[in-house]
């Protein structure tokens, strides 16, 4: 990298130059770009200014940050990284170990990080013992959302085990009503998918399968049952929906044409924009089973030469995991924050929940990674076994040879 | 000094494009090559490991679904783009009154970007939003469209897509290729009494042959780097049934972080694009050199 | 050439012939007007979306008439709507975008006509395996290209600016280019160039005086090409910008694109067809001089 | 005074086929000098060469007497007229004259002032604003040579620059060139496959033929003594016959012997003393053979000939009539009484026959 320093110090003077006086600097490559996400960061941007920072944005939206991990490679790779980037999961030790990332130890230390974040959730903000990431917030995947008035005209409680979802879902679709609201796109399919793992397998079954990997379990019996509960909800979802957005089908849910979405807590921000209330509008719950999935978003600091930068990346380091910024973030977003010391009086129920769950979860060990949002793997196996998922999801493909196919997309993976 | 430049100045005109182009696609595509023959992952690394990257490749059903979509794909959009636009060429060239606007009207879609018009098509053929549940709205209630969320029919919709943005440049091409036929010899075949439509298939389009090969290579080189129109309508799916070889590429080296792989199928598809090329240059410049 | 009923018409019985001209008359229009709509269509379905409410667009068909027509979306889409923490909408990223496309045409047009000049008119030993090699660049898929072009850009210090995207679409414009301008340089005879050289005109003085002011309609082909490509390009201007110097589609990328955001679909489409508003227009204003254009050019009659 | 082109052993190539191969030509000031051959034969090279538009592979090349081998076409003084005119099709007809004055920085006074002398010179005043796009053939044909004219080259080069127009046009225009180059006093050389208008035109002519100069004269020269079967047979119109005849020593002067298919053979004598082999070429033009009693002369000799064909040409009569096994033309006066199918005495002007060696083509005499 020394040898593309001087690029990097006159591209820099570029993008500086706007900035005379040298306070800490921050150029940030980011993929929340609309809406409510866009405030979000807005508050952060805010409070880094109010602290003498000046911030250059960088967002770069689409395909749940694919856009912005192409943009990351030109970057990095022409010696001219950004200095703060939305990473997150495995992703954060695979930039680690191409020797691009910046440590915030010193930060992290100075504000006691660990003593405030889950232990789970805390390891995935270090590489090799030193810290390398700050975490925003906490979004939790198992969500099922439902619509308040259509359970309760057919006389539907919340499902705690898959079975009793089946047997819901086949009373409303005698009723008329779409059983499962879903979108056909594959990171959708995937997200239902760890879902019934976790649902049917129990926490330590999706450590062995989605998180280790472990071909027993991913060739087991209870692999095969998972996919035969995946051909049944397909049975549960219209034909309609392939390629179907996220938030398509959560207004499918919110004006009554189906029941269930299956779906982590961003869907809240969709409901809320409508103007609907949880608890009375809408309920939210988390999927059939035990356990906790957690999709933490979170920057990582990247290596950049100058002072400025430097210091802008401590004081991002340190602004992101305060407690104000975590309670604010998190309040616009739909998300709890990862610390686990702020209080979440101004929170909503589902938050409320979402929180408790995570404490009593981080304590039983069942606080696990989404593998369908990047947190558990690298993205060749994730996109290995998403690839066999929403295949055998959108075929007449047996159970059996979806399980075959798993291992071996897997092992083909490395 | 300056006869030298004199006399030299056309090669000296030519030098930097033509070392660009030897760096920035050759050396390039020599850099791929070697890539391929590593195990890069998030960013390439030049430790050679053999063949690796290609045995994956052709043990992965999502490449051999790429490929097998790259055909079914190739040849319905170039033969109905083709056979459209010449068609269209043919209408449009009926002495038609409003012939600019119609003309702008079909040529429009090669303006716009996919990113733009993805969503739109998308929503025109989601059954539940589209022309299905329309006609459907009409009262004719067993009217069926649902190929976009059809596995084995949605590759059908990329191709329709497609034709819609480029059978209007092809059309452009083919018209412009009737205009310039020597009228003589229509007049000729009309004196002869030979009936119109014998003048189009036997005199004007076989003189056209130089515009079928253009189109061809204009809509071959379209159909094997066709990303976004994949991206922006289908995203790949149902599953990966609509998968390309450039959108499989694409998420290799970007969403999953797997670079080798990605430079082992971009490999083949170079073979691909060279397989078609090659013969399409070398008649080219057969043909122009004399 | 275009009217070609009219011999045989005369050998046939006046009357009947004439309600035959006629009905074939309509039915041509028909067809090409159903052809129309099959283009129009997704235009249309944007249109009428950006002009809806959002509360409509949740609630109704959304390839019906919208019920009140609001130019809000449009307004948000230029100027108010959120690509990042920054919510000017579309406008800052017009400007980076003509930066780019304009001297990239325009460098590349050049450059392509003084490369056909010389492959169609100066040939010397080896001219035609140059050109081969730089017609095959055209097939190049961009994605291939992504990571090592960083790399260099990077090493050539212009990683991320706005000369650097310059560089990269004027590199993989030249092929197209100078193929436009080849062939239709081949079109025109060396004898003038001879006589231009008898008449004492050096290379350039023959490709300003005389080439140039006859290439108008290849001109106007290529720079139709040249501005559709650049000015549509993501793939490039996603990952050889920074911030600061992102092209329109990216901005239009960030404002449709949202992973856990709420979704403005009004908005989204006004933002989609103002940012092809540019290519549209040269479509529409130029489209008959394309068409002449490939008539004098890549054809030869 | 030195030539104003000299032309010495030069070759050209194109990779390995020898387009042009030892031409050797010399021109003096004022020679109007016509390079004819039929297409393909590198004339066309030749002449681009001369222009310097191509590279010559060996020998050299001056130019009023400057060494010109290697010098680009503005250095040579010279100016050239295109088969196609290769008119500038965006500039008008006055901006296409004055484009070469324009390029070397003429000043305008004279650009004018010549533009004006060349203008009235071929008559095309009134065209000077027009564009080539708006001129017929004729037109642009004469601002082409105005276009010449006016750089008032040392040496002035002709590509073809007839055979894009129509008959009467082309011989309007082929005495007008010959007058302008009368009045000028230029030299010039003249490329073309039209042996009239090589006669015509040249006062010199250069045969080529392959590649390879087949004979170097004046129009009467090539007309009358060709030195070979190729320019007996390429220039002339009818063409010479050639008839494959056997040569006896006869006293002092030869015996010339012809088969025929009808009868006995032909024998004829040349009072010449030639030292012939006994197979030969004889080669005799159409306007050497009369009827009988209609020419006069020691060489002439008559006899009967069946006339296969007669062919009314209005100032002339042309028979045809087999002799060694060819068909043999003479040019008769329009009033003979000639008929096919009939015998006809004719009149051999031996005095005028030139003899070819059957191998070779070569001619012997």
């Amino acid at each position: 990298m020394k040898r593309f320093a001087f690029a990097t110090v006159s591209t820099l003077a570029v993008v500086a130059g706007s900035s005379v006086l040298a306070g800490p600097q921050a150029e940030v490559l980011h993929w929340w770009t609309s809406g409510g996400e866009a405030k979000s960061v807005a508050v952060l941007q805010e409070e880094f200014a109010a602290n003498g920072g000046s911030w250059t944005d960088m967002p770069v939206a689409g395909g749940g940050g694919d856009a912005a991990m192409t943009a990351l490679r030109a970057r990095v790779l022409s010696g001219n990284a950004p200095t703060a980037v939305q990473l997150k999961g495995p992703a954060i030790q695979e930039w680690y170990e191409e020797g691009v990332l910046a440590d915030i130890s010193s930060v992290a230390e100075a504000e006691g990080w660990a003593d405030v974040l889950p232990a789970s959730i805390a390891g995935h903000m270090k590489c090799e013992g030193t810290w390398c990431a700050a975490p925003v917030n906490v979004h939790r995947v198992d969500w099922i959302w439902a619509n308040a008035d259509v359970l309760a005209a057919n006389g539907i409680e919340m499902p705690t085990t898959w079975d009793e979802f089946n047997a819901a879902a086949d009373k409303l679709q005698a009723a008329g009503v779409i059983p499962l609201a879903h979108g056909g796109q594959a990171w959708q399919d995937a997200t239902v998918f760890e879902t019934v793992v976790l649902g049917i397998g129990g926490p330590e079954f999706f450590q062995k399968a989605l998180v280790d990997l472990d071909p027993e379990a991913l060739t087991s019996d209870t692999m095969v049952q998972v996919f035969d509960q995946m051909r049944t909800l397909r049975g549960y979802v219209d034909e309609n929906f392939s390629g179907r957005d996220w938030n398509l089908a959560t207004a499918m849910v919110m004006n009554g044409e189906a029941a269930f979405q299956i779906m982590g807590d961003w869907a809240k921000g969709e409901f809320l924009a409508a103007g609907k209330k949880p608890g009375e509008d809408f309920l939210c719950a988390s999927t059939p089973g035990d356990g906790y999935l957690y999709n933490v978003d979170s920057f990582a600091m990247f290596d950049v030469e100058g002072d400025d930068k430097k210091a802008g990346q401590d004081l991002l380091a340190k602004l992101i995991v305060a407690p104000n910024f975590q309670k604010v973030f998190n309040l616009n977003k739909g998300s709890i924050p990862a610390r686990t010391d702020v209080a979440l009086d101004d929170f909503d129920i589902c938050a409320n929940l979402s929180a408790e769950d995570m404490g009593s979860t981080s304590d039983a060990g069942s606080l696990l990674p989404s593998y369908a949002h990047g947190m558990a793997l690298r993205g060749s196996q994730s996109g290995a076994i998403t690839d066999v998922v929403t295949a055998h999801f959108n075929s007449d493909m047996s159970s059996a040879d979806a399980v075959q196919q798993l291992a071996a997309a897997v092992a083909n993976s490395y | 000094m300056s006869e030298w430049l004199e006399n030299h100045l056309p090669k000296v005109v030519l030098a930097p494009s033509f070392i660009a182009v030897l760096i920035f696609v050759y050396g390039f595509i020599g850099w791929t090559a070697w890539v391929s023959l590593t195990r890069s992952k998030l960013l390439p690394k030049y430790e050679i490991k053999g063949f690796i990257q290609y045995e994956r490749l052709f043990d992965s059903p999502r490449w051999d679904t790429a490929i097998n979509n790259l055909y079914i794909f190739g040849a319905l959009f170039i033969v109905i783009a083709m056979v459209l636009g010449l068609l269209l060429a043919i209408l449009l060239d009926q002495k038609i009154r409003v012939e600019g606007a119609i003309r702008t009207i079909y040529l429009y879609p090669m303006a716009l970007s996919m990113i733009v018009t993805g969503t739109a098509w998308k929503w025109i053929l989601n059954p539940g939003l589209g022309i299905e549940s329309m006609v459907q709205g009409w009262g004719f209630t067993n009217f069926e469209f649902d190929w976009l969320v059809n596995p084995d029919y949605a590759i059908y919709t990329i191709v329709m897509a497609a034709i819609w943005q480029s059978s209007g440049f092809v059309m452009a091409l083919f018209l412009a290729g009737l205009r310039s036929v020597d009228g003589e010899i229509i007049k000729a075949a009309q004196v002869d009494g030979i009936p119109t439509w014998r003048i189009y298939t036997a005199i004007i389009i076989p003189s056209m042959a130089p515009i079928f090969l253009s189109a061809f290579i204009v809509l071959a080189h379209l159909a094997i780097k066709s990303f976004d129109l994949v991206i922006a309508l289908t995203g790949g799916g149902p599953g990966y049934a609509t998968d390309l070889p450039a959108t499989y590429m694409y998420a290799m080296a970007f969403s999953r972080g797997d670079i080798g792989q990605a430079a082992s199928s971009a490999m083949i598809m170079m073979l691909v694009v060279f397989a078609i090329v090659v013969p399409y240059l070398y008649s080219e410049l057969r043909a122009k050199n004399d | 050439m275009t009217d070609l009923s009219m011999p045989q018409s005369q050998t046939e019985p006046r009357s009947q012939s004439a309600v035959g001209k006629v009905a074939l008359r309509w039915l041509l229009y028909v067809l090409l007007g159903l052809f129309a709509l099959y283009y129009l269509m997704p235009l249309f379905v944007m249109l009428t979306t950006s002009l809806k409410s959002l509360e409509e667009i949740r609630t109704g068909s959304l390839i019906s008439l919208p019920r009140e027509v609001s130019f809000d979306a449009w307004k948000t889409a230029w100027s108010g709507a959120c690509t990042g923490i920054q919510c000017e909408g579309l406008r800052p990223y017009f400007w980076n975008s003509v930066l780019i496309a304009v001297p990239a045409v325009a460098i590349s047009t050049l450059l392509g006509a003084l490369n056909g000049y010389v492959v169609a008119h100066w040939r010397f030993k080896g001219a035609n395996i140059i050109f081969s090699l730089m017609l095959f660049g055209c097939f190049i898929p961009f994605q291939v290209v992504l990571l090592p072009m960083a790399r260099l850009l990077g090493m050539m210090g212009i990683a991320g600016t706005i000369p650097g995207l310059i560089f990269v679409h004027v590199i993989y414009g030249l092929g197209f280019t100078t193929l436009f301008f080849r062939n239709y340089y081949v079109t025109i005879p060396s004898e003038l160039t001879k006589a231009a050289r008898v008449d004492g005109a050096g290379f350039l003085r023959i490709f300003w005086s005389i080439f140039l002011p006859l290439s108008l309609p290849i001109i106007v082909v290529t720079v139709i090409w040249q501005f559709t490509q650049i000015w549509n390009d993501f793939l490039f201007g996603v990952s050889f910008s920074q911030a600061g110097t992102q092209p329109v589609t990216v901005a239009l990328n960030n404002i449709v694109n949202s992973t856990t955001g709420v979704k403005e679909y009004n908005v989204d489409m006004a933002a989609a067809i103002i940012a092809g508003l540019p290519t549209l227009l040269v479509y529409v204003v130029a489209g008959k001089y394309f068409i002449r254009g490939l008539t004098a050019g890549s054809v030869k009659g | 005074m030195a030539p104003i082109l000299d032309i010495n052993k030069l070759y050209k190539n194109y990779g390995a086929t020898e387009i042009l191969k030892d031409i050797n030509i010399s021109i003096e000031p004022g020679d109007f000098l016509v390079l004819v051959g039929p297409s393909g034969c590198g004339k066309s090279t030749l002449l681009n060469c001369i222009a310097g538009l191509e590279e010559i592979t060996g020998g050299t090349l001056s130019i009023g007497g400057n060494d010109m081998t290697h010098v680009s076409p503005k250095d040579r003084d010279i100016a050239m007229v295109f088969q196609s005119y290769a008119l500038y099709p965006t500039m008008t007809v006055a901006k296409n004259i004055t484009f070469g004055m324009k390029v070397r920085g003429v000043d305008q006074a004279t650009q004018d002032a010549k533009l004006k002398e060349v203008a009235q010179l071929l008559q095309i005043e009134p065209l000077l604003n027009r564009r080539p796009s708006q001129l017929s053939g004729g037109q642009r044909q004469r601002v082409a040579m105005g276009r010449a004219l006016v750089r008032d080259p040392k040496l002035f080069l002709f590509d073809e620059p007839l055979s894009n127009l129509d008959a009467k046009l082309r011989v309007e225009m082929r005495t007008e060139i010959k007058k302008l180059h009368q009045t000028l006093d230029a030299s010039i050389v003249y490329v073309t496959h039209d042996q009239i208008e090589a006669m015509t035109l040249a006062t010199k002519i250069v045969v080529l033929k392959g590649g390879v100069v087949q004979q170097i004269g004046t129009p009467a020269e090539i007309y009358n003594n060709p030195a070979n079967l190729f320019v007996a047979d390429f220039m002339g119109s009818p063409a010479m016959n050639l008839i494959p005849a056997q040569a006896h020593k006869n006293g002092a002067g030869t015996q010339i012997a012809i088969a025929r298919d009808s009868g006995e053979t032909l024998v004829l004598n040349d009072a010449r003393d030639l030292a012939l082999p006994k197979d030969v070429i004889l080669g005799l033009r159409p306007e050497d053979i009369a009827e009988a009693g209609f020419r006069a002369g020691d060489g002439v000799q008559e006899a009967e000939c069946l006339v296969d064909m007669v062919e009314p040409a209005g100032a002339d009569t042309y028979v045809v009539s087999e002799l060694g096994g060819k068909q043999v033309t003479a040019r008769l006066h329009a009033e003979t009484s000639a008929q096919a199918g009939k015998m006809l005495n004719l009149a051999f002007d031996m005095s005028k026959v030139s003899y070819f060696a059957q191998e070779t083509g070569e001619r012997l005499n």
